[in-house]
């Protein structure tokens, strides 16, 4: 057991993966000596080597392309696109190859990747360092979406992700890396995809989020409780396919649902929760969902970031609606 | 480019690049050899000969099949046979091929069924999947999209200690596409066993090849990633296996890997749903049948004294029989089942696909299938 | 007037902008000599020359981004992207540029540039040609996203675009380019973008669909009538920013609505629809708005598209459910 | 590549290709002149070396105000004055200049107020306002995807009839993207007036250029789309300024576009998050700093007796004081009302926006900005 930011159980999982499996392969834009730009692939290369851990030109089509043929072959690529705001790039092959490998083939190919980027804003990062782009994904068939919301989510999830047989977006709400630290165990284990988390019951109302949302509508919840609304806290962890059953368990308790995102509101993965419930749990329904959710803009450059983001007085303010 | 120093000048791709391109060939129109035969048997020669012949017979089938309305949209091949059969001999079993859509003879010679083949056409995902034991991907349509897909294969071929060689096939066009450049700027970084073979035929849809690029010639491009370029005849087919068999050689002793640019020609559409006569003369496409790949390596192996006229007739009579069969059984497919709609989107079906699987299975228990009467 | 199908409506639109204004330009691969795979820009060669309408190498990155500086310096570039499946090729140019040059530049350059796509299933066509990708658009700020069911639309809408001062992604449903023809004036006008159309009056249900649905929507609305419901037909013809009140104002009245797409279901077009009824007019909602939709799958060859594709029939069962 | 035959033997890449590249050069590091110096008046000569100047104060200077907490992620450009300064010096008011992160000197020179180039990385879009006169584009964050912008807006220019080129700068590590490629292919195919101006600094973020690509040069990447490419010592101001400056001309001329590559370095890390310890020796930073762009025009101006010590203290001063004027300006800037974030979405707010908007304001007046006290 180490005492673990969420960026060093990541760390963690990949050198569980490269220790157990020969076929595990991490690569992308300076991941070896540099030990990835946020040092989320630190000393792997000093471990495991140059056929292992291996430092990528400047292209993420390239990156994400190598691994699909990689895959088909046989063997368990991690590739990594160095920010969430470079992942478009990647997007044909994603969309047109790894997406569909496995169904245009009856099975005959499949792929086996997990692609890992650092996602998501209130880093005061740059343009383009921003974004939460997962809808784009939940909208594409064949593809599994992960987002991590705390170090021990991140370590077994990530071993899930590269044991799974299907292609992984592993988004890695790069917000909170450093922000809380947890008992990590230093055995590989597996936190099973498509499984939500329940971090806190109530019977008023249900809020659903994941990843860098967590902890902000963790501490809204908590307010809320002060106030006498009593909430059930999910955190999907695996953005789609979606754990739809604790949602709809929950909202038919409940009655309420709040859905919590970092993502802009139109056609994403908010709009789809309000849809499951609406459809699932209609007549449990006594108000509209609320999307707490990034407006329909850019994410603002970071002097203004704060204004785009939810946080948790918005949240709490969707609670109480 | 001058500047105003005489002392220093700088120093240009003028200076350093001329292009001393020809196409390789070993094989006049007439059948003549030019230069050293391959080592290749007789029998060798003949079967490589028995391909195109039959890729020939198949293309024209498929064409007919579409135009009676039993097959889908079809991209035709006759015209390609040498620069297709000739590189896809030169690979091992064990080695890949990752074809466009235009590769029907290639894949063939390299293992997939004709039936898989014209399954595919038919608009019935089986086509796509590959035997167990055949090493070619699926369909690439999208434009140069399956050039990355060869290079990682050899990648982590090369990382896991193995020999497997990959070919990419491509034409001219998907020379300007991003996933060429990125993936053979990948693979000269990692010095992969792969072989870059690109189909000159000197369009794209209707797009001349001179519009394409202001490079002189496709094999230039090599210089960009450092690695290995090659023109050759594309209507010669021993000039391309020599050419193909060379940088696989190459490439499995770690030399690297070689662009090839394989100049040829399509004599029909680009595809059936092509009219070709809004962009090209059809002198054009005479001019090409005078160096047609069947006939002069017919020439060459009449010449050589192995193969007769009497021969002759009697292989493409065989050719047609077995192609028809590959009809026969192509139209004898059944439907497959809607399940299979679903079925493989993820290794297991997650519950929002069965629930949509069992909407449609009511719908159709309800309503009829939608495509009966309709295939 | 004349009597002209879809695709002859977007070809006479096309030329009536070439003549209006020199800053026009129309680009893609094969849209000059060759007129288009479909034909789309049949003529326009000859009668503007090789300045106007010009072939280009393939490569769609480079159309859309070639268009992008074009449009910042002032022009008026109309690219084409030949089919729906390489769209995804661009995907980083709308996102990372077009869609947001105004946004932040603060308005000093904008990018006027109408992006047209043949689009959808249908037509027994090869893999990759018969996607229905316009929810990855609706879900990126700054895209306007217009798909025409009808000739007469098909030109108004081109030319509201065409005048747009931002980009637009037309979608030109492939599947009804010959279907009907319309009478279509010569003369250039506009439909504007942002309004939908009712095409059917009822108080029973409202029907909201775009594009090549309109046609299936339209008769199962009539079979329904038939049986004694009647329902109100919303063609929505933008997609993004949407009519909504037409939307709303029509389930206030009907309390029930079915959302036709050819797309898959999940993070949607139809799923943002459930979203905004479900709290524009949740109280007036008697039953669960119905989606139907393509499935979470690709697009099936063509032996089983039909399976897929939604039809009469199964938009009749969501008018019933 | 040898094959078996002795009469013909492919021609290849090898044959067409010898890298005879050196790196153009017209300044010795002591400052002496190699050759004839470009067109230049003395007036000019002290212009560009007081933007170097100017350029390695404001660089010194951002980088200390992020240290401080009152600047963004910055990304300083120190040892690259010269690649920066030179090109951007060739060019006409009305030419266009696509940026990277990296490219403050250039848009100074261009004209974009050190002003505006602070309070973009300052987090504020602002920064991204270009004036009206000003014909630089916004920077591009996504490597190498300005590079088909630049092209666009010269194929626009041309098509309209006019003469302005653009210059897309980029560094070695842009040259592998997709982007690069297609961009570069279209200028070739439509002959544009453009000019690719790579700063190859040796390094993309940590990877050095060796392992970038397998191309022994950058310049000779222009090979793959017929169009000119050449070398220069991006230190050497006047070799960068005669070599773009003749770029452009025969870009205006109808002769093409050209990718230059401009060898040169940064003395400090990729961006102020980076730690460049762990993948390069100081010996090589100090290596570099002795071939210094400031250090060798200084020499040279001396020498040619148009500078003395004493001018060249108070130039530094008063930069000093200028980019110290330019930080006031900066730090005094207002927040931006939030209406900003919704108000440039679209020429007309849609109905989401308005509503999104309203939203965010009756937020903020409940419960305040979550922005106060933050920026
Ligand atoms: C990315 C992409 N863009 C466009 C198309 C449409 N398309 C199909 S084939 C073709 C031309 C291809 O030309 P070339 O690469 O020379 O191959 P050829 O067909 O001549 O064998 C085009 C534009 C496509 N399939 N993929
Ligand atoms: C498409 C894309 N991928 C990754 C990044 C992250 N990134 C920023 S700079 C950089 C290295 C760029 O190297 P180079 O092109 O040589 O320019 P330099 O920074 O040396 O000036 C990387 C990988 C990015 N900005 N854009
Ligand atoms: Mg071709
Ligand atoms: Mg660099």
């Amino acid at each position: 057991m180490a005492h673990l930011t969420l960026i060093q159980a990541i760390t963690d999982g990949l050198r569980c993966a490269l220790r157990q499996d020969e076929r595990v392969v991490v690569f992308g834009e300076d991941v070896g000596e540099n030990g990835g730009v946020f040092r989320a692939t630190d000393g792997l290369f000093k471990e495991f080597g140059r056929r292992r851990v291996i430092d990528t030109p400047l292209s993420e089509g390239g990156i994400l392309g190598a691994a699909i043929g990689m895959a088909a072959y046989g063997l368990r690529p991690i590739p990594e696109i160095q920010f969430d705001g470079f992942l478009p790039m990647a997007f044909d092959q994603m969309l047109s190859h790894a997406s569909r490998l496995r169904w245009r083939s009856r099975g005959r190919f499949s792929c086996p990747l997990v692609l890992r980027v650092p996602y998501g804003a209130g880093i005061h990062a740059p343009e383009h360092h921003s974004d939460s782009p997962e809808a784009y994904y939940l909208h594409t068939p064949g593809l599994k979406v992960v987002v991590p919301s705390n170090p021990y989510d991140a370590k077994g999830l990530l071993l899930a992700a590269i044991d799974d047989p299907d292609p992984v977006l592993f988004f890695e709400p790069k917000r909170i890396y450093r922000a809380i630290r947890q008992e990590v165990p230093a055995q590989p284990y597996v936190t099973p995809l498509g499984k939500a988390q329940v971090l806190a019951q109530g019977n008023d109302v249900t809020v659903v989020s994941f990843g860098s949302m967590m902890p902000l509508a963790k501490r809204a919840v908590e307010r809320a409780s002060a106030l006498g609304i009593k909430a059930d806290l999910i955190d999907v962890r695996t953005v789609w396919p979606l754990d739809v059953e604790a949602i709809t368990r929950s909202v038919a308790k409940t009655g309420r649902c709040v859905v919590v995102q970092e993502a802009p509101r139109t056609a994403s993965f908010g709009s789809e929760i309000v849809a499951l419930v609406h459809e699932k749990a209609f007549d449990a329904l006594r108000s509209p969902v609320v999307r707490v959710a990034g407006f329909d803009t850019a994410v603002p450059y970071y002097r203004m970031e704060n204004d785009y983001l939810p946080n948790e007085a918005r949240i709490l303010a969707g609670i109480q609606k | 480019m001058a500047t105003k120093s005489k002392l220093h000048k700088p120093k240009t791709v003028a200076d350093s690049f001329k292009n001393r391109f020809e196409p390789f060939k070993l094989l006049s129109p007439e059948g003549e050899l030019l230069g050293e035969a391959p080592e290749l048997g007789n029998e060798q020669l003949l079967t490589m000969y028995r391909w195109m012949v039959e890729a020939r017979i198949f293309d024209e089938r498929a064409v007919n099949l579409q135009r009676q309305g039993r097959l889908g949209t079809f991209a035709p091949l006759s015209g390609q046979e040498a620069a297709q059969v000739g590189s896809a001999f030169a690979l091992k079993k064990s080695d890949w091929l990752f074809p466009s859509y235009r590769e029907h003879a290639a894949c063939a010679v390299h293992g997939q069924p004709w039936l898989s083949i014209l399954t595919y056409w038919g608009g019935n995902e089986e086509g796509s999947r590959m035997p167990a034991d055949v090493n070619v991907f699926p369909v690439s349509i999208p434009i140069g999209t399956q050039i990355i897909h060869a290079v990682g294969m050899s990648w982590g071929a090369k990382l896991q200690g193995k020999q497997d060689a990959a070919i990419a096939y491509f034409g001219d066009g998907g020379t300007s596409e991003g996933d060429f450049h990125e993936g053979l700027n990948f693979a000269g970084v990692y010095n992969t066993a792969t072989v870059f073979f690109c189909q000159n035929n000197f369009y794209a849809i209707s797009l001349p090849r001179s519009a394409q690029t202001a490079a002189q010639s496709i094999a230039q491009k090599a210089v960009a990633y450092g690695i290995e370029g090659v023109q050759v005849d594309g209507n010669d087919v021993l000039a391309v296996y020599a050419v193909t068999q060379e940088a696989l050689e190459r490439g499995r002793a770690g030399q690297g890997p070689t662009l090839i640019e394989a100049q040829t020609y399509r004599y029909g559409p680009h595809t059936t749903a092509d009219d070709p006569t809004r962009y090209r003369k059809s002198e054009e496409v005479e001019e090409w049948k005078v160096r047609d790949p069947i006939l002069r390596l017919r020439r060459f192996l009449l010449n050589k004294g192995i193969w007769t006229e009497a021969k002759d007739e009697a292989l493409w009579e065989e050719a047609r029989a077995r192609i028809g069969k590959v009809v026969e059984a192509y139209e004898a497919l059944p439907q497959r089942p809607v399940e299979d709609i679903f079925k493989y989107v993820f290794a297991e079906m997650p519950w929002h696909l069965r629930e949509q699987l069992d909407e449609l299975k009511r719908f159709i228990a309800e309503y009829g299938d939608p495509n009966e009467g309709h295939h």
